[in-house]
């Protein structure tokens, strides 16, 4: 019996790690090319959500095929975010390779965003309707496996996936790569660093959107809805290595699996609080993060 | 810097002429809540409404004793922030000059806004805050219009050995899930206290984090568990997640109660859906309540907001009238005075008193020794999902037989 | 009189002018949030002495906050101890933790350091929500700590409570100014000299001497003992304290951002900060946020975006050349002096 | 007597060995000059004995003393001081706060610091430029300024760290003035160059590592005639000054 639950909190563990790995993915591929933290991507996330809740409403398509609309508009926001506002940063400080200031625009967007939502949509908590995966559960015997979580951790693990391959295999991709490991080699390559930024941006923005549609089907919507996965995504991608594709997953199974196992042995809110601890051991033991590269840190 | 002081300085000035503009015969209130923030979605169920208590007071002629005074309101956002609360009322008090204040829902702010309030010796009605100890610090200024934490869970034990007494099912365990936030860990210190002498064993004491992104664990612990009766203490995000999950992995306890808050929250119901039905809930009001007037104002609101009005925005209503009620009585704008007519309150009648109870009276600790529960159930009789009044028995909507306990899923 | 002269003789002038401010402003409100002001001044300059100074950024000072508040407010609660002393104490005890936690993290590099600082924080306040009892000592969990009013009478400097508003500004604006004289003694010592080079380029600053790891970790420690005092004061004047007012992300993000909007590393750049920004979050939350919620905080991430993009290395600079050009009229080139 | 000594140094980074075997040692008063072909482990070599890396292997003496695993600011004390191959200014610090770093190593009090660093300044030709900001300098001046804070710590040793590079010859020749000077001074400095004029110019012995092995040591004309040294490194760069 007790190895029914056990068996059960593992499952769902692993599915929730696999879609908050999902969550920071974008934040991962952000700062591994731009080598900054977007502290705004909560919100980020936050705009992917209503970007779905509003597709999945006004269309009634089934929130998977809302893709094909979330993830251009998601792209196309963050290739304009970075265009707007980060450029000119890197223009200002060319001489930094992590401008700080960047924390605070980021930060400031964060604000602007998480509160223009609650300016337009106001405070409610929306779900999404209609909503052809609610409540849909998988039955083998006592356990029970969630379907909108199964298809997220498996969209999880394709998105990181295709990502994997779009870095690997194609031009842009390696462009990216080569801006990723030293920006002035890749410029006197001729690529220009400001369109790969751009694109980095778009790119991360829109895995947010996926993260967005993935999440919708079992979670509500409204405007501070980012706020829980922004801290929990920084923590993931530490933990996996910042800038490392695998890594962000690994992290998230890591934090999803100590939140499902770690209630049977005490509350969970100090499941919370061993969270963070394992951050900081990571941080002090290996700070690149398990997957993270050295010259990173 | 000298250009920044400068700039201080006339930020300043313009502060001072915007408050001297409003002269003539007024009775100014500033009102904190969490506009914006977590809490936003019930702040603004209090902002409108007061907003409607007192557009209808203005218009019935405002304060007549105070030759048709009218009444003019003043928010302002707390962001659920003690800190930014407390800059607000000494905002209020001494540079808005307010008369009353009121607020502020989170008993995190309402606590030392009300000690700010205490200082200056201006009169604070607090609508909705439940922490026990906001009325027991000695304060002279403070009212509370609804009932403490310590009545609420007074109130879910008692609900729950009637129902047993009236259905013969016998409920033996009960587990304990709270937010771990000020409101959730003070409810339950309550609940400890109460289920020692009610015969109920504590299978569950699982307080979770209310940022939670996943519940899945916590519904997993009170499936191990089997509680008879599921408590809980949600803000509407948790609420949401946690019904639907409970669901999801088929937990059927005999009985799940809320504490309001989340539970009542207007989204709760199109957030869970079918998720909702049968769970019961521990309110002050509902829209079937069965009083002269409540039907009329419930409408009146959700024509100009859209939705019905919850616990919080009758308290909220509610203490508008009770304020303009003693203001009548007062016949003055000294804060003494107002202090003495609402120390005085006897409240029964009129457009406001759409409570359950009969009379709004305080007693010497400033809490409205009336304020009493009723206790909801959520069902669907035909109409969709709606909120039933089922407890206490008078109280019950005519022709409907609670489901006690939860059919099993 | 030279540009440098008029200069410390306007803040001469200034500082006077603000002793002088209560015999005029006697609106306890203005003074509330001149005192807010000082104080995120005072808290951003002792911030600025890591984040500035030795070229880090930490997004965790809230955790020196938290104990310099919880400290002083559990003795004066539990043991009637003044919360001066507990101010001392909580100092001190800050200043341990930051040395504990400054030398493992102090090493890690920009993101990094900033994140587990971050985490740090977070992880204190999750685990402060989850204890109400610490050994002896009753912290109440997330319901936080309530400091009983004393009635006027008895109030006063030994319970480091006060019927008026006028000794809180007095306390904070002295607070201020030693904790400003205090930067401007390190940045034109040794020390200072050491922090800033080993914050620009470690390197470097190892082969000319500087132990740049321990001359970060000797900062963090003074940074912290100081930040720690304005959680006692934060403490004593709202007379409340819990975790989600002391001990969180935002109160650490705000004093960085204060420090940014001023400029890092300068000592005018925190008090020019907070005197820009604090306004700005108080007047638009006053004027906006009945009528529009959000809109208070959407000015505030416009206006932090705004100057990041025109102004990166802060307001300081930019305004004291305009200060310099528009007093350049009235007085003599300092060369016409010497000559 | 010697006042560095090398001895049997190896510095291996994973399998990769950067200086294998190397042992030198350089007189009070003297020049030394490390050549070698690029990424022979010259700069490795330098930063192991400025002890930025520990070496995996051997001994290094500094007057006497064993200070193979030292730590930069101990060496920077102790009286070694040195340059950086890029040039690592202070930006936010005018060029005199530049050099007062440098100079708190052997004074705590400010005025004595910011005395040394004028002298200092003053005696490298950058007395009229001790307000600037050295993002303001050219290159030369940035160059100077990095010998300037090295000199300031009042180093017995001088690791100079190509001070030359990219410099135009008219530069290089005021460089080498000043190296002159300090020598003059007693100064003994050890000098990685790859400008050769000025290394067979300057130094009283040369030692050509290659590969992270040392393949000769002698006075400069000794060494520029080597057969083993012209064919494995100078053969096509050497130009004779």
């Amino acid at each position: 019996m007790d190895l029914v639950f056990f068996a059960q909190d593992c499952i769902n563990g692993v599915l929730m790690g696999l879609i908050y790995g999902l969550v920071a993915l974008g934040l991962t591929l952000i700062f591994g090319v731009l080598k900054v933290i977007n502290f705004a991507h909560g919100s980020f996330i936050m705009v992917g959500m209503y970007v779905s809740y509003w597709a999945v409403t006004l269309t009634g398509l089934h929130p998977y095929l809302a893709l094909g609309i979330i993830v251009p508009a998601m792209f196309l926001f963050g290739y304009w975010i970075q265009n707007l506002l980060i450029r000119p940063i890197f223009i200002a400080e060319r001489d930094v390779r992590e401008p700080i200031t960047v924390i605070v625009v980021t930060t400031g967007m964060w604000y602007v965003l998480d509160n223009l939502a609650l300016l337009v949509f106001g405070p409610d908590y929306r779900a999404l309707s209609p909503n052809p995966l609610k409540g849909q559960m998988l039955n083998f015997g006592e356990i029970f496996i969630s379907v909108p979580k199964l298809y997220g951790a498996a969209a999880a693990v394709a998105t990181a996936g295709l990502l994997f391959w779009f870095l690997q295999k194609t031009r842009m991709g390696r462009a990216i790569r080569a801006t990723s490991l030293d920006r002035d080699a890749a410029s006197l390559m001729g690529i220009n660093q400001w369109k790969i930024f751009n694109i980095a941006m778009g790119i991360g923005t829109a895995v947010a959107g996926v993260a967005g549609a993935v999440l919708t089907p079992f979670y509500n919507v409204y405007p501070t809805v980012g706020i829980p996965f922004d801290v929990k995504s920084f923590v993931i991608v530490v933990l996996g290595g910042l800038g490392s594709i695998w890594g962000a997953l690994v992290g998230g199974v890591i934090i999803g699996l100590v939140e499902s196992i770690g209630p049977i042995f005490m509350t969970s809110t100090w499941t919370e609080a061993i969270v963070y601890g394992l951050f900081l051991l990571v941080l002090f033991v290996k700070p690149s993060g398990l997957f993270g590269q050295k010259h990173d840190w | 810097m000298k250009r920044i002081q400068l700039l201080a300085l006339s930020l300043a000035m313009s502060l001072m002429l915007t408050s001297l503009a409003f002269a003539g015969p007024t009775v100014k209130i500033g009102n904190i809540l969490p506009l914006s923030g977590p809490s936003a979605s019930v702040g603004q169920q209090g902002k409108q409404a007061r907003e409607m208590a007192i557009e209808e007071i203005n218009a019935a002629g405002g304060i007549k004793s105070l030759g048709g005074a009218k009444i003019e309101m003043l928010y302002a956002d707390s962001k659920s922030d003690p800190n930014v609360g407390v800059t607000a009322a000494e905002r209020f008090i001494n540079t808005e000059k307010v008369n009353v204040i009121t607020g502020a829902w989170n008993s995190g702010v309402t606590y030392p806004s009300t000690a700010v309030a205490e200082r200056y010796g201006v009169p604070y009605i607090v609508p909705v805050s439940v922490r026990d100890t906001i009325t027991e610090r000695g304060f002279k200024n403070v009212f509370r219009i609804a009932a403490k934490d310590s009545w609420w869970a007074r109130d879910q034990f008692t609900f729950l050995k009637d129902m047993e007494k009236e259905t013969g099912e016998k409920l033996s365990t009960v587990a304990f899930v709270y937010e771990n936030g000020d409101w959730g860990t003070g409810f339950v210190t309550q609940w400890k206290k109460l289920v020692e002498n009610s015969g109920y064993k504590v299978v569950l004491d699982e307080p979770y984090p209310s940022t939670a992104t996943d519940l899945t664990p916590v519904v997993n612990k009170i499936r191990r568990a089997r509680p008879d009766v599921l408590m809980l203490v949600s803000n509407a995000a948790d609420a949401i997640l946690l019904t639907n999950t409970l669901a999801d992995y088929k937990v059927s306890p005999k009985v799940i109660i809320g504490s309001g808050g989340g539970h009542a929250d207007p989204t709760f119901i199109s957030g869970c859906g079918e998720n909702a039905r049968y769970v019961f809930d521990i309110v002050e009001w509902e829209t079937d309540v069965n009083k002269a007037g409540a039907k009329e104002v419930n409408e009146a609101y959700k024509k100009r907001y859209g939705s019905n009005l919850t616990g919080e925005a009758v308290d909220a209503y509610l203490a508008m009238y009770v304020l303009a009620d003693a203001l009548e009585r007062a016949g003055s704008l000294d804060p003494a005075a107002i202090r003495k007519a609402l120390s005085k309150t006897d409240y029964t009648s009129g457009r406001g008193m759409i409570a359950t109870y009969d009379s709004v009276q305080f007693d010497a600790t400033g809490q409205n020794k009336n304020a009493a529960m009723s206790v909801v159930q959520i069902n669907d009789i035909g109409k969709g999902l709606e909120r039933i009044t089922v407890w206490p028995k008078p109280a019950r909507r005519a022709g409907y037989t609670p489901v006690f306990p939860m059919p099993k899923k | 009189m030279t540009q440098n002269e008029l200069k410390r003789n306007c803040l001469i002038g200034l500082a006077l002018a603000a002793f002088a401010l209560p015999l005029v402003v006697s609106s306890p409100t203005y003074l509330h949030i001149l005192i807010m002001l000082f104080l995120f001044a005072y808290m951003t300059t002792s911030w600025n002495l890591v984040g500035g100074f030795a070229g880090v950024l930490p997004l965790g000072h809230s955790v020196f906050v938290g104990i310099g508040a919880y400290t002083s407010t559990v003795l004066w609660l539990q043991y009637g101890v003044s919360p001066w002393i507990g101010m001392i104490i909580g100092g001190l005890l800050s200043a341990a933790v930051g040395y504990l936690i400054g030398k493992p993290t102090l090493k890690m590099r920009g993101a990094y350091f900033a994140l587990s600082t971050m985490a740090f924080v977070e992880g204190v306040r999750v685990m402060v929500e989850n204890i109400d009892m610490l050994g002896p000592f009753k912290l109440n969990g997330p319901r936080g700590l309530n400091i009983p009013p004393l009635p006027a009478q008895e109030a006063g400097f030994w319970s480091f409570q006060f019927a008026t508003k006028e000794p809180y500004y007095y306390i904070a604006l002295t607070m201020l100014i030693l904790v400003l004289a205090l930067t401007y003694y390190i940045s034109h010592s040794k020390f200072g000299y050491y922090l800033k080079s080993g914050g620009e380029e470690p390197e470097a600053a190892q082969a000319l001497g500087v132990n740049v790891a321990s001359c970060k970790v000797a900062a963090n420690v003074l940074s912290a003992f100081l930040t720690s005092l304005a959680g006692t004061f934060l403490a004593q004047l709202t007379l409340f304290i819990y975790p989600k007012s002391v001990l969180t992300l935002d109160l650490s993000f705000e004093l960085a951002f204060i420090a940014l909007i001023g400029g890092r590393g300068s000592i005018a750049g925190p008090v020019i900060g907070a005197l820009l920004l604090r306004p700005v979050s108080e007047f638009s939350r006053i004027y906006f946020s009945d009528t529009l919620p959000g809109l208070h905080l959407i000015i505030l991430g416009v206006v932090l975006i705004v100057v990041m993009l025109y102004q990166p290395r802060g307001l300081t600079e930019p305004l004291l050349g305009l200060f310099d050009r528009i007093t350049a009229g009235f007085i003599r080139k300092p060369q016409e002096d010497t000559v | 007597m010697s006042l560095l000594e090398i001895q049997d140094m190896t510095m291996q980074f994973g399998g990769l060995v950067a200086v294998d075997n190397l042992s030198l040692s350089i007189e009070k008063g003297k020049i030394l000059g490390l050549i070698g072909p690029n990424g022979a482990g010259k700069s490795t070599a330098f930063n192991c004995v400025a002890g930025v890396y520990t070496p995996t292997k051997g001994k290094i003496l500094f007057d006497g003393e064993d200070v193979t695993s030292h730590k930069p600011w101990d060496l920077c004390k102790k009286g070694m001081g040195r340059t950086f191959q890029i040039v690592k200014p202070f930006a936010a610090l005018t060029a005199m706060e530049n050099v007062m770093v440098g100079a708190f190593a052997t004074t705590d009090n400010r005025d004595k610091a910011a005395a040394k660093a004028a002298d200092v300044m003053d005696m490298l030709g950058l007395g009229d430029k001790k307000d600037l900001k050295p993002g303001a300098m050219t290159i030369a001046d940035r160059k100077c300024l990095e010998i300037a804070k090295a000199l300031a710590t009042n180093p017995k040793l001088l690791l100079l760290d190509e001070v030359m590079a990219g410099l135009r010859p008219t530069e290089v020749d005021e460089i080498i003035e000043i190296i002159r000077t300090l020598k003059a001074k007693g100064m003994t400095i050890f000098v990685i160059e790859h400008i050769m004029r000025a290394i067979m110019a300057l130094s009283d012995e040369i030692v050509v590592i290659q590969f992270g092995k040392k393949i000769c040591q002698g006075e400069p004309e000794a060494v520029a005639c080597d057969e083993k040294v012209i064919k494995a490194y100078l053969g096509d760069d050497y130009a004779p000054a």
